[in-house]
């Protein structure tokens, strides 16, 4: 008995050197597979590994998640930004009072480093500076890459920290928020989705129509209209805002799961494996989880993996509009940090502007590579191993 | 009536509602395979499909022939490679993952596979069983733009599921005429620039329609549709008088005046005459340029200079069609020729015996049953009077009753047309109804070849004889149904040797190595089987 | 006769959408504090009425209970805020599909920047700002179908090849490059072509203002616009809407503009657009790209594709004709669906750009002190544009696919 | 009722069976007309007997087959799974007195005589304490071990992320048969039964071929030891050589554990090979039902003749004249009036477009549903008086 496809062309096998898993070879065999299961998922990897960009976007992945723990390790997650004393020479924390978040200014036109530390209030955990006088210039740039100072921060307000401690800290902020509204956007949209799905009839109706309500709201409107009403109604303090964000994130994330799980399960309900176990008295939840779930969880993986990609840049789109989501602009997450560096862009060129009269006013490119940049790979990568892991899982996509 | 009483009898004679007797004049019923005409010579076909997981040598080594008003039938099961020999033929497989590899396909003295070694390059990738393949893609371009001259007008073909077949955002008429115009473009346009409306006959003719419609005569109404349709040159304009006659449910609301209005489509503005001329001019750079290519495959080379005068000509014509194919004006221009070809299409489907043509014309694929579609395919496919038709699986997705109604059909069209049919089919039964000759593929290889009452006969290959043997029969009982141990091997690592053996009763040592030759055993019948030693045929 | 039956049964399915949406909205607003609501949905005089408002909302929002001042009490009668919640409910839908969405807040940044806004109505408002963003979108629509359409089906075409390799670049950065990082960068190409900050006139201060002799607003005054005062025409059209006109016929800076002959002004008008609208496109292609390119895969996996082919077709008409006629239609379906991620786009862009759509009026609504009035009023618009581009989408695909009209 | 094998016990019977799917449409989608996918279907399964159910695509074949499974509730009618002996008396008798008398309506209600209100008072006694239909959920889930199914398509019928051995033992697991090991014991024991090794259950069901599938499908049959199996089109996907495996294994499997089977086909010839009686429906309806012999020997309704006349026959030396029927099957929506096959009857008459021909039996064992068959029409022959003076039944006028 062999065991061979359908049709020549369908089948799929090939020992050794092919995809692992189920081999021309095996026919005759008695070889006893003990996890069947881990072959699946080497094929999977098999075919994961052949895609170059999925591979490519792994390692950025990768390296993204080891700076998440390194932030989480290294600084821990109560350790407020490395606010570091700015002078035009190089930079040191001993002019600063340990301990104490400061920044350090100088009066402008003089050319020896002034360092008056002022201190800074601390509320809520974050550092205010506002009252700082602005007579700061952005002139100074560490050596790059690490341990220097990369600069960010308004003219208007003279503040600076170590960009790429802001990163590295962000990268907690960030990837902690948007895994934590795609994890439980998906969930509910999944059970919302498999509940409309096999159970049809007005049930179906409601949570369909229900979602059409959802989508039709802009996401990023929706967001910023929930935030709002949030603070209205006393929902004020950082944690309780940030908890606010998210869920008005949910709020908008779950339809596109809803849909996309419905109908999957719309096409898994009619399959005949499931009307066979039905024939066998199994009842409406064992099927639901034992056939319907597992056969139409994957597009879920997919648009999770592009959705949490996603998160951030919408969040900086909503910080870029001008709406405070983070109580202060500087607040280390990706997209704040982006969303503000192109703000102060333009004021920055236009104090070169006036202050420079045509003298070099170098371009604060940092500003806006960096940031971006953490945007871009992460969203880039996340997409590039979404692309990879729908081919892989979808054999009809292999060619 | 005779019919009548043959098929259905008294209790006694009457024996499974089938009535058994000798043939009496077997060429009366089927024209005898006598040699005619070559139409196409497949030689030594090679397909394989390049996937992830090896190459699937799908063919390997095909050979046949059909010959004029022929019916040649494909038989094999699922995956042996039947459609992809058709496909291969006119050159329809998905390129990539699947390539032919080698062979040659006549049709009427062309290569089709001319210049296939320059396609593409294979390369062995080390220490696997997979190939890289760098393909030319320029090259394959021009190869399928050069079947373009095969496909439809010399090649037709009938898919096995016609719902799926037919575009289902077009309508009926759209898809047909598209066939039409494509190929017999010039013929139309020619007969609506020479169609007279205003031919002192055309008058008293339709009076005369009208005179036979009036009583319902059909008959009459028939000969008299035919004779304005000759007075105004267009034989198309017969089928919408009789059509129309057909739906009109008053009466009186088909008259003169009516008539009149429904000769307006022939009288020409003069730009719809200026369009009708410039595309004129277009099918036949079309057709012009498709006569190069099928010289090209003929004479295996290429005609540079030819095709650059046909080049030349082509963009001062389309330019010169520009400012008609204009929003607004390409409308009022094409307007004839449109109707022109829902008229003819409907005639087509008349052809093909659908009930109501004018309506079932103007409806979308999908308000049609799996029946009744492949009735439009057929007519598609003929309608351009092709010397082969290629029939995959053409009535495998059709209820029993409905596969009677379209064999009958496509009987009927082969003895009216004269077209050779090559049949693909999993089902033996069908082939002994219609084929003349019968190839059995297994595994990509044609195994047997042998006319059909020879093959049923005297089977001469275990395969075959195993699969006649495997057939329920409805007119007999059965006492214990035939298999065949195992199933079909997977063509990545195709057995070696004769492709059969793991499943052969009579395997023998030299058959795990050796591939059985072709051999002829008498009576036109070919078979790949160690177990016999003809005449070995040339391969 | 189907069709209509069709489009009829979508419109029936709107109407819980609708409501649906209008209830969110509300219940989003009923957390709003009572003076700003009233501030938001009360305005004594309609039109430019420069009354100031502390002579009607004296009383205290914790002290609304106690609080004699007549107007205050008008006020809460007519909002219904004493009533309770359903009717409330019910009287904010009858404004709400009247067209009654309140009155701009004298507070906020946005009046007090622009005091043309003061004491409007929301829906006069918008409809000031309305024409400039269907402008960008319609623009950035053409562009969407004019790119993606034809990239789609050239990638699956020549799968694999430089065409898909491009089409799958422009589709992963499209998804990982937020649109104003994005349009930043596209400004500062721009500054360097046409000219360097040096360039930019010092008096232009504020959000962008370096950048607004170029971008900035229309008619290209400089910058007074932005944080300026003058900035009212004859007719109580902001300049940048129709100034130095008589009259603002259609209230589209472009076709006004035409209309009054300004050939020149219409150009350049249109030609501000056209970045913007790039860059509010190419998100929205690199969703579509993928779509058409997956669709059209499968479409010409089809048997019918072969049919076609088959007959002889030259692989041009097959690919047009055939397939791309099957592969719009999922385009339009996801086009349908993405509208709503293409209408939150506009806020961000015409932020970047400085360009006076309604997006950017929300984005200023959003600055200092909320205009809740404005906030509420745009995304109800937004809204609103999203379930009108599913009806025609709608209707697009029932006209397209028979099998949707007759089936 | 039908004569038995051997006197052997009925295992499954159903009586009536009416299956309406509503259609909805217009602008509010509302139930606009009733597919009448199953319209009276009476027919019952002994012990060890396989009965084949044949009829064209759309005929409510598979249809009829799900309801006596209960996979979906019917609109009106009943199953009762190895009924009494009294109960088949009394059902019998029953539907005998109710078919004779007045109909009212096109769907056969009888009218409301109080003798019909008794009869169907003791039908609706009967039916409450034995039809599946009125079954609770718990006795059921009981039966449900007793009447099992194999599908058509091989491909959907296997759970794709499942293994084999899950498969398999996911029947016992909701029985709550056996614990872990032997429900796994149990599997590798039917695994060998339909002819495959035991190391196949650490499979997907994608590393299989049609015909390894359709084996496994028939061994998660088996699983709980059923006394009934629907095979809904089981070999219709395969191919010939393979299709003859699986026959051949339902017929030793039969044997060994005396099943009965309902087959269901549109492929008479494999029916023929397999069956003992046949049942051909068209439309919804019961066209003709007799022992196989009988059936392929000597059809009666013009329907049978035809489709076996359809059927080609692998042997080009038998010439034969087809009944070639005109035309598609018509719409299980509006079917239409009196005989459902009068529209592409080559036998047609002017009462057959007027009155429903009922089921009778005209032979021994041998119903057939047709008015040309005049020793069944009894009250027919008085609805059309021109019948019973009319030309003999045979197919007079029958054209091709």
């Amino acid at each position: 008995m062999s065991a061979t496809g359908t049709n020549g062309i369908a089948e799929e096998a090939l020992p050794g050197e092919g995809p692992p898993g189920n081999s021309a070879t095996v026919t005759a065999s008695t070889r006893r597979r003990p996890n069947p299961r881990l072959d699946q998922f080497k094929r999977t990897w098999y075919f994961f590994r052949r895609n170059t960009l999925a591979m490519v976007g792994l390692g950025i992945l990768v390296f993204f998640v080891a700076a998440f723990v390194y932030g989480l390790v290294f600084q821990g997650p109560t350790t407020q930004l490395n606010l570091y004393c700015a002078t035009d020479g190089a930079p040191s924390q001993s002019t600063c009072p340990a301990g104490n978040i400061s920044v350090c200014t100088y009066p402008q036109g003089t050319t020896s480093p002034g360092a008056n530390c002022y201190q800074t209030p601390v509320i809520d955990g974050i550092p205010y500076n506002n009252f700082i006088p602005p007579t700061m210039t952005t002139t100074t740039l560490g050596p790059l890459p690490f341990g220097a100072l990369i600069q960010s921060g308004q003219v208007g307000t003279p503040y600076f920290y170590n960009l790429y401690a802001g990163l590295v800290k962000g990268t907690d902020w960030s990837l902690s928020i948007s895994v934590a509204i795609v994890l439980t956007g998906a969930i509910s949209g999944l059970l919302i989705g498999v509940i409309a799905g096999f159970y049809g009839g007005v049930v179906d109706e409601v949570l369909m129509r229900l979602t059409d309500i959802f989508l039709s709201v802009p996401q990023i409107l929706l967001v910023i209209v929930v935030i709002l009403a949030g603070q209205e109604i006393g929902i004020t303090g950082f944690d309780n805002r940030i908890l606010l964000m998210v869920g008005a994130f949910i709020a908008t994330w779950w339809p596109t799961y809803a849909r996309i799980v419905r109908g999957q399960v719309l096409v898994v309900r009619e399959q005949k494996y499931v009307e066979a176990a039905r024939a066998s008295g199994a009842s409406g939840g064992r099927i639901v989880r034992k056939h319907v779930m597992p056969n139409s969880v994957y597009p879920v993986f997919v648009q999770m993996s592009l959705d949490v990609g996603t998160v951030p840049l919408l969040i900086a789109a909503i910080v870029y509009i001008g709406f405070p989501i983070f109580p202060n602009v500087l607040w280390p997450e990706w997209g704040s940090i982006a969303a503000e560096s192109t703000l102060t862009l333009p004021d920055i060129l236009q104090e070169c502007a006036i202050l420079g009269s045509g003298s070099a006013c170098p371009f604060p490119w940092w500003q806006l590579l960096f940031p971006g940049m953490a945007l871009f790979l992460f969203a880039i990568s996340v997409n590039f191993v979404a692309d990879g892991l729908r081919d892989a899982l979808d054999p009809r996509l292999r060619r | 009536m005779a019919i009548a009483e043959s098929t259905i009898t008294t209790e006694e004679d009457q024996l499974t509602g089938v009535r058994e007797r000798p043939v009496p004049t077997t060429a009366a019923v089927r024209p005898a395979a006598t040699p005619g005409e070559v139409v196409l010579d497949v030689h030594d076909l090679a397909t394989y499909f390049y996937t992830y997981d090896g190459v699937v040598h799908a063919l390997e080594g095909v050979s046949f022939r059909v010959r004029k008003g022929e019916t040649v039938g494909l038989v094999g099961e699922t995956g042996c490679g039947k459609s992809v020999t058709a496909f291969s033929i006119t050159r329809l497989i998905s390129d990539p993952p699947g390539r032919i590899v080698h062979g040659t396909i006549r049709y009427q003295g062309a290569n089709l596979l001319w210049g296939l070694d320059r396609e593409a390059k294979f390369k062995p990738i080390k220490n696997s069983k997979m190939v890289k393949v760098s393909r030319k893609f320029r090259r394959i371009r021009a190869a399928n733009e050069r079947m373009r001259a095969v496909r439809g007008r010399g090649i037709s073909m009938i898919f096995q599921e016609p719902q799926q077949a037919m575009n289902p955002v077009f309508t009926i008429w759209d898809q047909l005429g598209e066939a039409l115009y494509l190929h017999r473009g010039i013929e139309l346009l020619d007969s609506l620039l020479a169609a007279t409306p205003d031919d002192p006959e055309v008058g008293p003719a339709l009076d005369a329609f009208v005179e036979a419609a009036r009583p319902r005569n059909a008959e009459q109404a028939r000969d008299a549709a035919r004779r304005v349709a000759m007075a105004v040159q267009v034989p198309s304009f017969e089928t919408e008088l009789l059509q129309t006659l057909r739906q009109a449910s008053v009466e009186t609301d088909f008259d003169r005046p009516r008539l009149n209005s429904m000769l307006k489509r022939f009288r020409l503005t003069p730009l719809q005459r200026s369009w009708l001329r410039r595309e004129r001019r277009r099918l036949e750079l079309d057709r012009e340029t498709c006569d190069i290519y099928l010289d090209e495959m003929r004479d295996g080379h290429l005609h540079r200079a030819r095709k650059a005068a046909v080049r030349s000509q082509r963009l001062p014509n389309s330019l010169r069609r520009f400012p008609l194919r204009l929003w607004g004006i390409n409308r009022h221009v094409q307007k004839p020729v449109k109707r022109e070809l829902y008229w003819q299409s409907v005639r087509l489907l008349e052809g093909v015996r659908i009930a109501n043509p004018a309506q079932v014309a103007r409806g979308y694929p999908h308000e049609l049953s799996g029946g009744m579609l492949q009735r439009v395919m057929i007519a598609m496919a003929l309608s351009t009077d092709p010397p082969l038709l290629l029939a995959d699986e053409p009535t495998t997705a059709l209820d029993v009753t409905i596969q009677a109604q379209i064999l009958d059909l496509m009987n009927d069209l082969k003895t009216r047309v004269g077209t050779a049919i090559m049949l693909i089919t999993h089902d033996l039964a069908v082939i002994a109804e219609v084929a003349d000759r019968v190839c059995v593929m297994y595994a990509g290889q044609i195994v047997e070849n042998a006319p059909v009452r020879e093959l049923f006969e005297a089977p001469l290959h275990p395969y075959t004889q195993g699969l006649i043997a495997s057939i329920p029969r409805v007119d007999r009982p059965e006492k214990a149904l035939f298999s065949i141990p195992g199933s079909v091997p997977n063509l990545i690592y195709p057995p070696a040797g004769c492709r059969f053996h793991p499943r052969c009763p009579q395997a023998m040592p030299v058959c795990r190595e050796v591939r059985p030759p072709v051999t002829d055993e008498g009576n036109g019948h070919q078979v790949a089987c160690h177990l016999y030693h003809g005449k070995t045929v040339e391969q | 006769m189907r069709l209509w039956i069709y489009i009829v049964r979508r419109l029936i399915l709107l109407v819980p959408i609708i409501i649906g949406v209008m209830t969110i909205t509300f219940a989003l607003i009923s957390a709003i504090p009572t003076q700003q609501r009233i501030e938001s949905y009360y305005a004594p005089c309609r039109g430019h009425c420069y009354q100031p408002w502390e002579q009607y909302i004296p009383c205290p929002t914790n002290a609304s209970a106690t609080c004699t001042n007549p107007l205050w009490t008008k006020a809460i009668d007519q909002l219904g805020l004493n009533y309770p919640v359903p009717v409330q409910w019910a009287i904010y839908m009858e404004n709400a599909l009247t067209f009654h969405w309140g009155y701009t807040n004298n507070f906020s940044t946005v009046v007090s920047n622009y005091p043309v806004l003061r004491g409007e109505a929301v829906t006069t408002v918008l409809g000031w700002f309305l024409p400039y963003t269907l402008e960008l979108a319609a623009l950035s629509l053409i562009i969407i179908m004019v790119i993606s359409l034809p990239l789609g089906n050239l990638s699956a075409v020549y799968r694999n090849r430089p065409v898909d390799q491009v089409s799958r670049i422009m589709s992963f950065s499209g998804y990982a490059l937020p649109a104003f990082l994005l349009g930043t960068l596209l400004l500062y190409a721009t500054i360097i072509v046409v000219g360097g900050p040096s360039q930019v006139s010092p008096i232009c201060k504020g959000h962008f203002a370096a950048l607004n002799d170029f971008w900035g607003s229309w008619p290209p005054v400089g910058c007074s616009n932005l944080y300026g005062t003058t900035n009212l025409g004859l007719d109580g059209y902001p300049t940048w809407l129709g100034g130095g006109f008589i009259s603002s016929p259609t209230g589209f800076p472009t076709i006004d503009a035409a209309l009054h002959g300004q050939w020149a002004l219409a150009g350049d008008t249109l030609l501000r657009l056209v970045l913007p609208a790039l860059v509010i496109a190419y998100g929205s292609i690199a969703l579509l790209l993928r779509f058409v390119r997956n669709s059209m895969l499968e479409v010409m996996n089809l048997d019918f594709v072969r049919t076609a082919r088959a007959k002889g077709l030259s692989e041009k008409v097959v690919t047009r004709r055939h397939a791309g006629r099957n592969s719009l239609n999922v385009t339009i379906t996801v086009l349908g669906l993405t509208f709503a991620f293409f209408i939150g786009g506009f806020p961000i862009i015409e932020s970047v750009f400085n360009l006076w759509g309604v997006g950017r009026l929300l984005a200023f609504s959003l600055e200092g002190s909320f205009d809740y009035g404005l906030i509420f009023g745009s995304t109800l618009l937004f809204t609103f544009l999203v379930v009108g581009a599913n009806i025609i989408v709608d209707v697009l695909y029932a006209y397209l696919d028979p099998r949707v009209r007759l089936g | 009722m039908e004569g038995g094998t051997n006197g052997s016990q009925v295992v499954v019977s159903t009586y009536n069976l009416r299956k309406y799917f509503p259609v909805r449409g217009g602008l509010f989608s509302s139930h606009i007309a009733d597919v009448k996918a199953v319209d009276g279907v009476t027919f019952d399964i002994r012990e060890g007997e396989t009965v084949g159910l044949v009829g064209e695509s759309g005929c409510g074949k598979t249809t009829v087959g799900r309801l006596m499974l209960r996979l979906i509730e019917p609109s009106s009618g009943h199953t009762y799974y190895r009924p009494p002996a009294d109960v088949v008396q009394k059902l019998e008798t029953d539907y005998a007195r109710l078919r004779d008398m007045p109909l009212e309506g096109d769907n056969g209600t009888p009218e409301s005589s109080p003798e019909a209100t008794a009869a169907l008072r003791e039908l609706d006694e009967l039916a409450t304490s034995h039809s599946l239909y009125r079954k609770s959920h718990k006795e059921m889930l009981a039966l449900r071990s007793k009447l099992q199914i194999v599908f058509q398509d091989p491909f959907s019928s296997l759970s794709p992320r499942m293994l084999v051995r899950d498969i398999l033992a996911e029947p016992l697991e909701v029985h709550h048969i056996g614990n872990r090991r032997e429900r796994y014991q149990r599997v590798a024991e039917l695994i060998q039964q339909v002819g495959l090794n035991p190391d196949h259950v650490w499979r997907f069901p994608h590393e299989f071929s049609g015909g390894q599938r359709q084996r496994l499908a028939i061994a998660r049959a088996l699983a709980l030891r059923p006394e009934f199996i629907v095979l809904d089109e089981p070999t219709s996907a395969l191919d010939v050589s393979v299709q003859a495996q699986i026959l051949n294994i339902l017929k030793q499997l039969q044997g060994e554990f005396h099943l009965a089977y309902l087959f269901i086909s549109h492929h008479l010839s494999v029916v023929r090979a397999i069956s003992d009686r046949v049942v051909v429906m068209y439309l919804g309806k019961v066209a003709e039902k007799a022992d196989t012999h009988d059936l392929f020997v000597r059809p009666l309704h013009p329907y049978t003749q035809a489709l076996l006349s359809a059927i080609p026959i692998p042997d080009p030396t038998l010439h034969r004249e087809r009944i070639v029927l005109s035309g598609d099957v018509p719409s299980p929506v509006a079917p239409p009036p009196g005989c459902r096959f009068h529209t592409r009857c080559p036998a047609v008459m002017p009462v057959c477009s007027k009155v429903e021909p009922p089921l009778l039996e005209v032979r021994p064992r041998h119903w057939v549903a047709c008015h040309l068959y005049p020793q069944g029409i009894d009250r027919a022959s008085e609805a059309a008086p021109t019948l019973a003076a009319g030309s003999p039944p045979m197919l007079a006028g029958a054209g091709s």
